[in-house]
């Protein structure tokens, strides 16, 4: 059973439409044409959030009976509510690229996977890119931090701060607060402050907003560099060919150039099974929800060989994911070959490899371009950090440490 | 003069600017209420259901599609033709007409002479039915509005003005779109005073909002007034979603520009069609203003939201009816 | 009244009727009565007779206050007036001038005697000359005219509906309680306004009253309504005449009136139906 | 004649007075009572407790406290996020500073923190009325959430602002945090309701009650006849928050155990909690219970029944949750515009005649 | 000037031709005047109200009749003038503070809690003696329900007073209009005013009506000894209750004194009366 928190109403149902068609497609996809994973059918539910914290405990409660094997809850709001929760059920949960940073750190967070990536790995990645456009000098340059105020756009502060003091630039923090239709000020700010770079952790209508205003006040879009959550197609989109340049943050790759579409339009779209309209088909946060199920689905199959049962409970899995690794060949065969990067997880490190990606947004073809490899980031600054939080949730929460 | 003085002057224009994007919305508060005493929360989904729709004849959508597919198992999504703007506009007010005489037909009619609390409930109520229909009728995904209005700073404005302030100061920044819907807004309340003031039924919508009973007593047929007036509403919806939308996609976030409309509409006063412009450049001025002097370099920023309403609740204490609303009536 | 220009002809014609409120409160249990074109007919009955409601029910204002006619008919010239809005209505030149004023409080009293136009179209001339007539009834309220309704003392509130329903020019008009807070002057004023108006225009009223005295002075014939129902009518010199009416509507015994200051043993009153 | 009155006869003032005073209603409730504290939390389960009846229970107390402003008192507010968010934050830095503190004793603490917030964001009420006021409220709701997002002291200098509910044990049973069972919750959130709602009832037929609604039906003959507006509308306001602070306590820490004042807190918060005393019934604490319930209960239900049973795809379901939700506000508003209270009490009279029409 | 310029004989008492004590004045207005804008409802207007006297006042519509109660219980501020009250000049103050001096009253536009019933609403008139504090009532300790119940029994006595037993429980909104003029005045003497003020009472009522109200205004008055003002437009009203009448016309006081002295007076009949009456 694989339950998926999705939001497909409400004011962020603009990221959340397509994410959720293509976890759901993939889901369809090993159904219709593998028959399931390993010979289980895939019991693929989907819960509406609406991106609201009370209804994704609803969906939890409401779903973990049935043998949910892992929760993807695509919101940071919602992760924080069901990392203890989850915890206390012993189900794990796989949050890519967003929740809590530090439960990266399996030490603490025995049930929690936020693997390939997280907000801090986003934040070294954006300053690392910035880096390699300054050979390796950004001493006195302005970066400028445009956030979504809230825990989520508060995340990558404390790491920005903390390559601030490394690397000598000047960084300013620009709030906008929820839903971020008027964001005057800010770029009325930015317009003034002249920063060198803007980097932006938006979410919903912030993101087109932000980067309609960044074009109007003829900001060179290649200087703008959002995180993963702040690029996709419905971002760029609105703001037409002034978009044309905008780069973001990417933890895997773009387009339908894979051999999974073939597959997917055979035993899917064909089908008339497909999730959406099949505009989002293609779409990076459509790829975002492949890759979500892929990597849940792998784990599953780890989990049945790990255990040789062919039905496997939650517990399975968390060990499954302790012990997950992909690599470049396992992904090829899945359809996806040179998608994402290889990485394994232990029980120290259920955060992945650290490594991301900058994609750029080309107005005129409508196009995603990846511009960049999957760089390594500053694991010196982001492990520290992460101790020193996950250190203090184990605190207040008397949790003893694992893995030792 | 030095640079910052000039960035201050920037930051009033635009306040100005941004007031009047709020006061697009405000209107349509304003005229419901002034004709019913109906607290109308429904207005903010209205732009976002207008705009919808507009898109939706733009791009020929066909309406329910989702549904369709889902019950037929069809693939149906579009009819394949564009509709040019203009017409798009006039099958969209059109359909704001419908809306209204629904409106009145299901729902007004059957709660004359309510408490004003009981009508705004039903606006709730109304909205919730909005929002699911309009996503259900339209898909709720981000839809690009494009009605031929340029966008992005006036170079114009912005060369010509460069040359104040000295090497630090680069000209005023003035978004065209805003310039827009300035001349837009005041045209709007323009037509609109002069309908509500010095027309029969113009004097018949303030009748109603007093007194519902009274005014079927005198024969004011409480639902041509109402259609007329939800369907002015809806236009002035339709006018606030285009200018929204351009701005920023058509997608379900739109309808919170209420929320920025409400600290306008008190401090204007809710029966005031000119309040509605007041109210909205003083909010617009006020929290830029705020943000820019104190909000951005002192408290941290993301003020505007709760100063704008902080300011409107500094002019009600010394006016409880708004800068232009009626006079609350207070006798035994 | 000798000279009364009333007809024969049945203007309108309650036929029966029982009310409803709240689905639950029964008020009217069968009342039927009729207005001949051209007659002044009272309505009159104590408190929570039902007067109101019959008026109501008339004039088809029911329905705000979540009552409904359950029984019977109400026909105008022949019409059953359920098929008509209370605007039609108007327009038909049935009025009401309601109980407790309802003024438009924030409208000036010019732009309240205004609104009693709004179903007329006719040129802007005749208003004026219709507001003048009314200015020349009410001298007071063309003192006041630029105040907002709302802040005019409560006599002047009852002009100005007054003045408000006459503005629409109209065939019936249905007054409720016309000379509460009136004082007594203007309460002969006001009902010499409404049997000049009978007398030359032909207006027809029905007329709720508790005023009793004055109303069977003025009115032609007359009803008298007790818990919702009608238990008396006649020509109002009749009902002047019948001794029950005396003692009770109009405070006379066979030894004249008795000051309010004597009435201190209290009197049981007596019910025709209870 | 079903539902009968008849043969009770009142000797007393006391006895009129009484909260049910027809024997029949009071036997309902006792027996009521009896099973949500006896028989629910035997059958209680996770998705019962977490998906209904905890957010039931907790609402239920906000939509008591609103309506003894909106409802009784007359002034319509749209800051209930923002007072829960008060009690939410107050109840975590009792919880954090004072670890031994009693929990219990940190929810009613956080109550009268949020009841001085909420006298001080009253005061404008002496002078704004109507939705002039329901709008000036929304001043303190955005202020509040701004606050509690922006300084750090209130969430501890966490580094993403969330708060997190530490364990609690009271009597010896775990009442907060992830290892809390579903009864035990329950049972301290129907406590609190129960109490709440008691205490609520009493001061609303009270003098107290009676100089809230007299301002609300009239304020100024209200004041004529001696009740000063001013007293009357914030010990309105404060008792009014108190109750929402409460619940926004539970809310954070033995429901939701980590919040994010933005999204827990939010102007939705506001809404939802109007419209439930709304279509409850201003003025009505059946009414609150009754509208708590029907906004809780109907999205979740039409959810299981579109999607559970139905099988439509969940975007579908969910646009139609908002249609259905939104008509049925609406019709119930005009079968009873005073709210299912108003409904219930009309049913009561009927059955009353029944089988008799009048 | 506290306690000088009541004329002597206003300290005086006497006793009526029926045998009830009119006592010295206990309300005093002084050269009142009130403006709206440009609007002057009452101009320079003085006289007295005795205790244990009804006063009334009339004068044709719009002469400023419900302002000058409007002033009494100080809802209205006069821009000139002092109202001495008990001897004292009084210092403006606001509603509810001279509600609690023992000044009741009724409204001319009925002015009752249309959400409460009939009981409720003559509580409502018995707050200024109720005093428990919020715990106590919250949980309805001893003080708070013997306090309740104590007023309530007072209440009660009210209500069969004025025989509105049947009504007790119904929401006053349902009422007809004389019967809500009958709960508004149960609800002014739960107060248990020293000072009644009355805005027109009988309005809408039938002679019937206008005589059991006119037996509880005189009960009031005899056995409770409450001084009471009245508004009325039925003169024979008037004329038989009121001990001494002021009437006023556009602002100003144009006569004062017993019934027939008022009745006589022609600028009276010129401005009021018409014809003179009976
Ligand atoms: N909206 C309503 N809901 C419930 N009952 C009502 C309503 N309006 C009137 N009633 C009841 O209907 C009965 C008749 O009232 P109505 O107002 O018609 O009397 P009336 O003869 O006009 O009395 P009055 O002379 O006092 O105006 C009363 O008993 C009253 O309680
Ligand atoms: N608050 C106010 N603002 C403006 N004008 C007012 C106000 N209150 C009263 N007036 C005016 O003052 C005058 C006197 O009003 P008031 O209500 O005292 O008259 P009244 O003698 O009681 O008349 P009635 O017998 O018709 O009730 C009226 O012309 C009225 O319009
Ligand atoms: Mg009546
Ligand atoms: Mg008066």
């Amino acid at each position: 059973t694989f339950p998926n928190l999705t939001y497909r109403t409400g004011p962020y149902a603009v990221n959340g439409i397509p994410y959720a068609d293509g976890y759901a497609d993939y889901m369809a996809l090993l159904n219709s044409r593998d028959g399931g994973i390993g010979g289980e059918k895939i019991n693929y539910i989907e819960c509406e959030t609406q991106y609201n914290t009370e209804k994704g405990v609803e969906c939890y409660e409401n779903t973990k009976g049935e043998g949910s094997l892992v929760y993807q809850p695509m919101s940071t709001g919602i992760t924080y509510q069901l990392i203890p929760k989850a915890t206390a059920d012993g189900i794990p949960l796989l949050t890519m690229g967003y929740g809590r940073t530090s439960a990266a750190n399996g030490k603490v967070f025995s049930h929690i996977f936020n693997y390939p990536a997280n907000y801090w790995v986003g934040a070294s990645a954006v300053i690392n890119h910035i880096l390699s456009l300054n050979n390796g000098n950004i001493k006195g340059k302005k970066i400028a931090l445009v956030y979504h105020n809230s825990a989520y756009g508060k995340e990558p502060i404390r790491t920005l701060q903390e390559l601030e003091k490394k690397h000598g630039f000047k960084l300013s923090l620009l709030p906008v607060d929820h839903p971020g239709q008027e964001q005057k000020s800010q770029w009325l700010q930015i317009r003034r402050e002249k920063p060198d770079y803007v980097t932006m952790w938006g979410w919903g209508v912030m993101n087109p907003t932000a980067i309609q205003e960044a074009a109007n006040i003829r900001f060179p879009m290649e200087n703008f560099i959002g995180v993963w959550w702040s690029g996709s197609e419905g971002d760029v989109l609105p703001a037409g060919n002034g978009a044309n340049g905008y780069k973001s943050l990417a933890m895997h790759n773009t387009g339908s150039d894979f051999p999974i579409y073939a597959d997917l339009k055979k035993h899917v779209y064909d089908k008339g099974l497909a999730a959406g309209d099949g505009t989002s088909s293609g779409q990076v946060l459509y790829n975002r929800g492949l890759y979500a199920a892929m990597l849940a689905t792998e784990a599953a199959r780890l989990a049945q060989k790990m255990s040789g049962k062919a039905n496997i409970s939650p517990a399975d899995m968390r060990d499954a994911m302790e012990a997950f690794s992909i690599n470049e060949a396992q992904m090829a065969s899945l359809g996806l070959p040179n998608f994402a990067p290889s990485f394994s997880v232990s029980c120290e490190n259920h955060g992945g490899p650290g490594l991301a990606a900058i994609q750029q947004w080309d107005a005129k073809a409508k196009k995603w371009t990846m511009i960049s490899d999957f760089i390594k980031t500053d694991a010196e600054v982001i492990n520290a950090l992460i101790a020193e939080d996950s250190a203090a949730y184990a605190a207040e929460n008397k949790i003893k440490e694992r893995c030792g | 003069m030095p640079a910052e003085f000039y960035y201050g002057v920037e930051v009033f224009l635009n306040g100005l600017m941004a007031g009047v994007m709020y006061s697009l919305v405000a209107l349509g508060f304003v005229l419901i209420f002034k004709a019913s005493g109906i607290f109308n929360y429904a207005q903010g989904i209205m732009a976002l259901f207008a705009a919808m729709t507009l898109v939706g004849f733009q791009e020929g959508q066909i309406p329910f599609a989702h549904l369709i597919n889902a019950v037929f198992g069809t693939e149906v999504h579009h009819f394949g033709w564009t509709m040019p703007t203009f017409l798009a506009i006039l099958f969209a007010l059109g359909m704001m007409l419908l809306f209204a005489f629904l409106v009145e037909r299901l729902i007004l009619k059957h709660l004359v002479n309510q408490e004003p609390i009981i009508l705004f409930m039903a606006t709730i109520g109304l909205a919730y039915f909005m929002e699911g229909f309009g996503d259900l009728m339209w898909g709720s995904n981000v839809k690009r509005l494009d009605v031929g209005i340029p966008q992005g700073g006036n170079f114009w404005i912005e060369e010509n003005t460069a040359f104040l302030g000295g090497e630090e100061f680069y000209g005023f920044y003035l978004d065209t779109l805003d310039i827009y819907a300035t001349v837009i807004a005041v045209v709007l309340v323009i037509s609109l005073v002069l309908f509500s003031q010095y027309t029969k039924t113009g004097r018949a919508l303030r009748a109603v909002a007093d007194d519902h009973q009274a005014a079927l007593s005198v024969g004011i047929s409480l639902r041509g007034i109402w259609v007329i007036v939800w369907a002015i509403a809806g236009f002035v919806a339709l006018v606030a979603g285009i200018m929204w939308g351009a701005k920023s996609g058509v997608q379900f976030s739109l309808s919170l520009i209420a929320l920025k409309a409400l600290p306008v509409l008190m401090l204007g006063g809710f029966t005031s069609i000119p309040g509605a412009i007041v109210g909205g450049l003083i909010i617009g001025v006020g929290e830029k203003m705020f943000e820019f002097l104190i909000g951005a370099p002192l408290l941290g920023g993301a003020t505007e939201n709760w100063f704008a309403y902080m300011l409107a609740l500094m002019f009600l204490v010394f006016r409880p009816q708004g800068l232009f609303g009626e006079k609350i009536i207070e006798r035994v | 009244m000798l000279d009364s220009p009333q007809t024969d002809e049945k203007l309108l014609d309650v036929n029966n009727i029982e009310v409803i409120y709240n689905h639950v409160i029964l008020v009217l249990k069968g009342v039927s009565l009729s207005v001949p074109k051209g007659g002044i007919t009272a309505l009159l009955g104590g408190n929570g007779a039902g007067k109101t409601t019959t008026l109501k029910a008339i004039s088809n204002l029911l329905h705000s206050e979540r009552g409904e006619v359950t029984k019977g008919t109400i026909l105008y010239r022949g019409n059953p007036v359920a098929d008509l809005n209370p605007a039609a209505l108007v327009k038909s030149g049935v009025i009401q001038v309601m109980e407790g004023r309802h003024c438009f409080e924030h409208l000036t009293v010019e732009e309240n005697l205004l609104t009693g136009s709004y179903t007329r179209s006719v040129s802007r001339g005749d208003i004026a000359r219709d507001l003048d007539l009314v200015y020349t009834y009410f001298p007071r309220l063309k003192e006041r005219r630029k105040s907002q309704a709302g802040y005019t003392s409560g006599g002047e509130q009852q002009m100005c509906a007054i003045g408000r329903a006459l503005m629409s020019r109209p065939e019936t008009v249905l007054l409720d309680e016309p000379s509460m807070g009136l004082a007594p002057q203007l309460v002969e004023e006001i009902f010499g306004i409404v049997k000049a108006l009978n007398e030359k225009e032909g207006v027809s009223f029905l007329l709720a009253e508790q005023n009793t005295n004055v109303a069977l002075r003025f009115a032609h014939y007359g009803y008298i309504l007790e818990s919702g129902r009608v238990v008396m009518d006649g020509p109002a010199a009749e009902l002047r005449e019948n001794p029950d009416v005396k003692e009770f509507y109009l405070g006379m015994s066979d030894e004249g009136r008795k000051s309010f200051r004597d009435v201190r043993s209290y009197r049981r009153r007596k019910r025709w139906l209870s | 004649m079903l539902y009968r009155e008849v043969g009770e006869f009142k000797t007393s003032y006391t006895a009129d007075q009484q909260t049910f005073p027809i024997s029949f209603d009071k036997i309902a409730y006792f027996i009521a009572l009896a099973i949500a504290f006896f028989v629910v939390p035997l059958i209680i389960n996770d998705y019962w407790a977490k998906a209904i009846l905890l957010p039931f229970l907790i609402f239920g107390i906000a939509a008591i406290g609103l309506n003894i402003l909106t409802g009784y008192c007359g002034q319509v507010s749209l800051g209930s996020g923002g007072f829960m968010a008060v009690g939410a934050y107050a109840c975590y830095k009792f919880m954090t500073a004072f670890p031994d503190l009693n929990l219990i004793i940190c929810i009613v603490l956080s109550g009268g923190v949020t009841a001085m917030v909420g006298i001080l964001f009253g005061l404008p009420s002496l002078r704004i009325k109507g939705f002039y006021l329901a709008v000036a409220t929304l001043a303190a709701q955005f202020f509040l959430v701004w606050l509690f997002n922006k300084v750090g002291w209130f969430y501890n200098y966490t580094a993403t602002g969330q708060i997190n509910a530490p364990e609690r044990e009271f009597l010896g049973i775990i009442i907060s945090g992830p290892n809390s069972s579903p009864e035990a919750v329950y049972l301290v959130c129907l406590s609190f309701l129960t109490v709440l709602a008691l205490i609520a009832r009493n001061l609303t037929r009270g003098s107290f009650g009676r100089k809230w609604m007299a301002i609300r039906d009239m304020d100024i003959a209200a004041e004529i006849i001696g009740v000063n507006p001013l007293m009357a509308k914030l010990t309105a306001f404060g008792v009014s928050s108190f109750y929402v602070g409460i619940s926004g306590a539970l809310l954070f820490s033995v429901f939701l155990g980590a919040v994010e004042v933005g999204e827990v807190f939010g102007i939705q918060k506001s809404f939802l909690v109007l419209f439930m005393i709304i279509i409850g019934g201003l003025g009505s604490i059946f009414g609150s219970l009754a509208g708590a319930a029907f906004l809780v209960l109907m999205p979740v239900v039409l959810k299981n029944v579109m999607v559970g049973s139905m099988g439509w795809p969940v975007d579908i379901a969910a646009h139609f949750e908002f249609l259905i939700v939104g008509s049925l506000i609406v019709f119930f508003l005009i079968v009873e515009p005073h709210g299912f209270a108003m409904l219930w009490r009309i049913i009561k009279e009927k059955l009353r005649l029944w089988p008799f029409p009048h | 000037m506290s306690r000088k310029t009541a004329s002597l004989d206003s300290r005086d008492s006497y006793v009526t031709a029926d045998g009830r004590t009119i006592g010295p004045a206990v309300m005093e207005m002084q050269n009142i005047t009130l403006r709206f804008g440009g609007v002057v409802a009452i101009q320079d207007i003085s006289f007295d109200i005795r205790e244990g006297e009804i006063r009334a006042i009339i004068g044709p519509n719009g002469a400023g009749k419900s302002s000058m109660l409007n002033v009494i219980n100080g809802f209205y501020h006069p821009q000139e003038g002092h109202v001495i009250y008990k001897g004292e000049v009084r210092k403006p103050l606001k509603p509810y503070e001279i509600a609690h001096q023992g000044i009741a009253r009724t409204f001319q536009n009925i002015a009752l809690f249309k959400g409460m019933s009939t009981l409720d609403n003559i509580m409502t008139g018995r707050l200024t003696h109720m005093k428990t504090g919020m715990l106590a009532q919250a949980l309805w300790w001893g003080k708070a329900q013997k306090e309740e119940v104590e007023n309530r029994a007072f209440v009660e006595q009210i209500v069969d007073f004025l025989e509105i037993q049947s009504i007790r429980k119904v929401p006053v909104g349902r009422l007809p209009y004389g019967l809500q003029k009958r709960v508004e005045l149960g609800r002014a003497l739960a107060a248990q005013p020293s000072l009644l003020l009355l805005d027109e009472p009988m309005a809408g009522m039938n002679v019937e009506e206008k005589e059991d109200m006119s037996r509880f205004i005189l009960d009031v008055n005899e056995e409770f000894g409450t001084t009471i003002a009245l508004i009325e437009h039925d003169m024979s009203v008037v004329m038989d209750l009121a001990d001494r009448v002021v009437v006023m016309d556009y602002g100003r006081k144009i006569g004062d004194g017993t019934p027939d002295e008022v009745r006589s007076n022609q600028a009276v009949i010129d401005a009021y009366l018409g014809v003179s009456h009976d």
